[in-house]
């Protein structure tokens, strides 16, 4: 699929009518990745293939902006939720964008490798559903969707809902229900609920790496880094500061989320940030009717719109869950 | 807070400019009794209640959090409260998610002839408080010294 | 003479230490490996290589008050924080994380001494164990460091259910003293043998750092392709906190209600607003961010230091940087005679 | 030297209105003199808990015996706490940090040059003040100081009373940018009234101002045959720690607050541009 994508770039990039396209770059180890703006001669570095995770929508509000020519951007079928979002809330013109919908049939989780136990990974690859993997302590094997990206469990669907030309095809990764981890969380008491997030949040160390990455977190000066606000962006002083931070960020997001997941994939101490998201996704469907972010440009979101006949805030107390 | 004092809940009731504001000057003058620890904040509108200011309150040592706006169909801007009413369930949900005891926040419409109303829901909000007990889980420890 | 211990009774050990001193060791919390002060409950993940957040925060805490100011009228009372006055132990270093110890005590330590890193340096007994099995993301060796023997006050080795303990400085043979001798050290020089053996299997063990220093300081400085290296950076602090010798701090005020605490905690020269000042910034992009971070640790750290490298090769950058941005692209791009 | 982090008190005795947006403060240990001793290009951190903590270039001279006054321009949050505060205030205050001009040694004997802009006078206020206080340790003495207005000229009565006085032996050179009613001296730029100035090359300059008119002065002594060793500045970047550990203040492998905060603009040119 790799060839035939720098193949049709090739053909788009020639005339000169493109300023670039978004990809992702072949880093330095076997399975890195990196975000990249290519041209006609850089197509070479270009990679696509299971270890392409990264949701490359938001390098477009920048990117998109500084030129005047169009640009072009590989998006996976759930990267074109993201830029729906974004060109809704105006942050990229749909217009400066030529979008290649790339096939997916889920990405690996790196990761989750390193946590299966193997150690000194020196390349990966796939044999249909196994993959072989070569490391610094002999050769391992391991079922590529038991490595999948937290993401592509919570697939919503090999369509691309944005492409103007689609290369590849796609499968569909969902295992079972999304939501149930989230499920599981609500069946405790909230004192369980309280020591989960407590663990889980202790753990973060303020990177900011969830918010920079967050399709959806694209103020242009975020509350968290302006000093007059009275809160703090990068020290987790306090216990409280986590909890805030993550609160405000998770709420800030509420109805712009498109569950992309970037936020868990990048979180260096895998902190199930998902979570706080598919919570909020999962009440709004519930309490307001079906809603997926970014699934049509001009989308106008649940908590952007009313009506006379919504339940009163008390109504939590009785869904369930208040434990 | 020294050990030996006596813990009341603190509360902080954002109030409404055009009703449950005016329905706690009419609870005053009307001279009908709610506790002295709730304190009001006026804001314009039930909707300006930033999801910021509710867990500042909480940071700062507030035990309980309510919001208080005119009924729904009365906004003074004709739909502040119907935005309010959805951000504050999405948002108190979370909170409950994330295992912050479900009494601590509330939401109540409170119109400016209804001053029993709010010294009674204030006597209601206070007294769920004060079984809950102390908020330790959201206040920030630094301001507790 | 080395002392040993079976691995099982490390416990023990633990617990008779924590009467008199905090333990600090690699401790598994929701998931996830960091150095934690160890109790009777506490996880202990020897076996993990890299915790996700380095050991200096031993010594240089994420968040450390310094000064309480209480206010009134136009008074101020000053209230320093108090320096650490008790022992502790930090067990389980590994080599590149000992390494960033002496990074840090060149900053810190360095005139005028700061208190509070020097109280707990003085305090701290580090004792760091050898890596039987180096990752792929491990590149230690460019430095000089030899994960089969690490340094500290004492070094340890894992050798199958025993573990072995050298004294290397006074805190250590205290800190050894009531162990048993080791009657036989071979299982020790087998290992370190063995590990030696894997180290040069390292993909990224022998790096070409030529170029990189204070006599190339302008040519590396506008080298071109910074902004393409820069490019997918999402300018986030991922790699600063988690990097062992990575020494930027912010001092900022808390407004407790009652009084003001200062304190300081970790910054990263990643983020917009490090070097924001009411005019402006002088890095406005993320390029140029982006660049006085590994220009700080490749050129100007050993401009300063007499060609020490400010970086210990423990490649938890690698693993971690989401988009996969990290100073193996930056030496290898950058890199003067790279093909030669 | 004091402790580097923790500061001490300092009471805010005088508060001058200099211009419309600078005032300078006269700062003494709470129980009288000095907070510390420092020689002129020197810093301080001040500090207002709860707000902030920034560097200023200490103004005053080491020479006056029992003060030291800092002219701050209203510009973020700390300067704007500093503007509305009275008589009595307490502060925080920390250092001398920095390496000061070199007054004793290469300064020297030297025919001098002062050319400031602005607000840019505060550090070379300290300077001029110390030279004139050891009049008979330089050469000639010339200060070329220009600014937007007349109002915003920084010291403006000392300048024409003292430094003006011929008995100080210094000449003095004011201009201001447009032309203005009350105003007979000259007008212009900086950079073209040296130029128009026409100074030999064999003086010493000192240079202070926003960084726009340090290029453009930069430029013009070139023209006028100066060379990079004569000309000295003293830079400003957003600051910490003031003791070269926080790691943001610095220009390549030099950090403003220790190595810095005055350079000699051969070193600067050996540093990255990244000021």
């Amino acid at each position: 699929m790799q060839e035939m994508i720098i193949n049709r770039l090739r053909e788009l990039l020639a005339d000169g009518e493109y300023a670039g396209v978004i990809g992702w770059a072949q880093g330095e180890t076997p399975f890195d990745r990196t975000p990249n703006l290519f041209n006609a001669e850089g197509l070479d570095q270009l990679r696509y293939d299971s270890f392409c995770g990264s949701n490359l929508s938001k390098y477009l509000v920048q990117q998109a902006s500084k030129t005047e020519k169009k640009i072009i951007a590989l998006l996976k079928p759930c990267d074109c939720y993201s830029f729906n979002q974004l060109c809704t809330e105006h942050r990229i013109d749909r217009n400066k964008v030529y979008v290649i919908g790339v096939g997916c049939k889920g990405k690996i989780d790196v990761e989750k490798i390193r946590k299966a136990g193997i150690k000194g990974i020196t390349g990966i690859t796939e044999d249909g559903d196994l993959l072989k993997i070569e490391t610094m302590y002999g050769e391992k094997e391991i079922s590529r969707k038991d490595v999948l990206l937290e993401k592509c469990l919570a697939c919503k669907g090999k369509e691309h809902k944005c492409a103007d030309e689609v290369l590849g095809e796609s499968e569909e990764t969902c295992s079972g229900d999304k939501y149930a981890a989230v499920r599981r969380l609500e069946a405790m008491t909230a004192e369980e609920r309280f020591e989960f997030w407590r663990g889980e949040l202790s753990k973060c160390i303020r990177c900011n790496a969830c918010r920079n990455v967050c399709p959806a977190c694209s103020c242009i000066k975020c509350v968290f880094d302006n000093p007059n606000s009275g809160v703090q962006n990068k020290a987790a002083a306090d216990d409280f500061e986590e909890s805030l931070f993550h609160i405000i960020r998770a709420y800030h997001v509420a109805g712009r989320c498109t569950d992309c997941g970037e936020c868990s994939r990048v979180c260096p101490q895998g902190i199930p940030l998902h979570l706080l998201n598919r919570r909020i996704i999962q009440d709004v469907n519930e309490l307001y009717g079906d809603y997926q972010a970014g699934e049509s440009i001009g989308q106008r979101h649940p908590l952007t719109d009313f009506t006379l006949e919504d339940e009163e805030p008390s109504v939590i107390d009785t869904r369930g869950g208040g434990k | 807070m020294s050990m030996n004092q006596e813990w009341t809940p603190k509360i902080v009731a954002f109030c409404c400019n055009w009703c449950s504001y005016a329905g706690a000057d009419l609870a005053g003058s009307g001279r009908m009794n709610y506790p002295a620890n709730v304190k009001i904040i006026r804001i314009p509108c039930s909707c300006r209640l930033n999801p910021m200011f509710v867990l500042r309150a909480f940071q700062r040592g507030a035990d309980g959090v309510i919001l208080c706006g005119c009924h729904p169909g009365d906004c003074h801007y004709s739909t502040g409260n119907y935005y309010a009413r959805r951000r504050m369930t999405v948002l108190f949900s979370l909170l409950d998610y994330m295992g912050i005891e479900r009494g601590r926040t509330r939401v109540e419409w409170v119109s400016a002839a209804e001053g029993a109303k709010f010294a009674a829901t204030m006597n209601d909000f206070v007294k769920t408080i004060t079984e809950l007990g102390e908020n330790k889980k959201l206040g920030d420890l630094r301001c507790k010294k | 003479m080395m002392k040993q211990l079976p691995l099982d009774r490390l416990p023990e050990l633990f617990r008779k230490i924590s009467e008199k001193k905090t333990v600090i060791a690699p401790i598994q919390s929701a998931g996830q490996v960091n150095f934690g002060v160890w109790t009777e409950d506490s996880i202990l993940r020897l076996d993990a290589l890299k915790t996700v957040k380095s050991a200096k925060g031993a010594f240089f805490p994420q968040v450390e008050d310094i000064v309480r100011f209480r206010m009134e009228g136009k008074k101020i009372d000053i209230h320093p924080a108090d320096v650490l006055t008790e022992e502790f132990v930090i067990f389980g270093v590994r080599g590149c994380d000992a390494r960033s110890f002496e990074l840090l005590d060149r900053v810190f330590l360095s005139d005028p001494v700061d208190p509070f890193y020097a109280a707990r340096r003085q305090h701290g007994t580090v004792v760091t164990l050898a890596c039987n099995e180096p990752e792929e993301t491990c590149f230690c060796t460019n430095f000089g460091i030899d994960a089969a023997d690490p340094a500290g006050d004492v070094t340890c080795w894992i050798a199958g259910d025993v573990i072995y303990f050298r004294a290397n400085t006074e805190k250590g043979i205290a800190f050894t003293a009531d162990l048993e001798s080791a009657e036989n050290e071979s299982p020790v020089e087998e290992l370190k043998k063995n590990i030696t053996e894997i180290l040069k299997k390292l993909p990224f063990g022998a790096l070409n750092l030529t170029g990189f220093d204070g006599d190339h300081l302008m040519e590396r400085f506008n080298d071109p392709r910074w902004s393409e290296l820069a490019r997918g950076c999402l300018g986030c602090g991922t790699c600063t906190f988690v990097c062992p010798t990575c020494q930027c701090y912010d001092v900022r005020d808390f407004d407790t209600g009652s009084d003001i605490q200062r304190y300081r905690c970790w910054d990263s020269c990643m983020f917009s607003d490090f070097t924001l000042m009411a005019h402006g910034t002088n890095r406005p992009t993320q390029t140029e961010r982006f660049r006085q971070r590994f220009m700080h640790k490749l050129v100007y750290f050993p401009s300063n230091n007499e060609g020490l490298y400010s970086c210990v090769g423990c490649g938890r950058c690698l693993e971690k940087c989401p988009q996969s941005i990290h100073i193996i692209n930056v030496i290898k791009a950058l890199g003067v005679n790279k093909d030669a | 030297m004091p402790d580097n982090i923790i500061p001490m008190l300092g009471v805010v005795t005088a508060i001058r209105i200099d211009t419309p947006d600078i005032k300078t403060f006269r700062v003494e240990a709470v129980d009288g003199g000095k907070c510390f001793e420092h020689m002129p290009g020197q810093c301080a951190m001040i500090s207002v808990p709860g707000v902030g903590e920034a560097m200023f270039s200490i103004t005053s001279s080491p020479t006056v015996k029992d003060y030291q006054e800092f002219s701050v321009k209203k510009c973020g949050c700390v300067t704007e706490w500093l503007h509305h505060m009275d008589v009595g205030q307490q502060i925080t205050i920390r250092g001398p940090y920095g390496r000061p001009f070199p007054v004793d040694t290469e300064l020297k004997g030297k025919d001098l040059l002062f050319i400031a802009g602005g607000v840019g006078l505060a550090p070379l206020h300290s300077v001029i003040n110390y030279v004139l206080d050891n009049r008979t340790d330089y050469g000639a003495v010339d200060i070329v100081y220009g600014s937007r207005s007349k109002e915003d000229l920084l010291d403006l009565p000392e300048i024409q009373s003292v430094w003006a006085d011929p008995a100080s032996k210094m000449n003095v050179h004011l201009t201001i940018d447009r032309e203005q009613d009350g105003w007979d001296g000259h007008v212009g730029f900086v950079p073209n009234f040296v130029k128009e100035l026409d100074y030999k090359p064999d003086r010493t300059v000192l240079v202070c101002g926003p960084p726009i008119m340090i290029k453009f002065v930069l430029e013009a002594l070139t023209e006028m045959g100066f060379v990079k060793t004569q000309v000295y500045t003293t830079m400003e970047l957003r600051m910490k720690c003031g003791v070269g550990k926080c790691g943001r203040c610095n220009i390549g492998d030099k950090y403003v607050c220790k190595d810095g905060p005055v350079f000699r603009f051969d070193e600067l040119d050996e540093l990255p541009a990244e000021y």
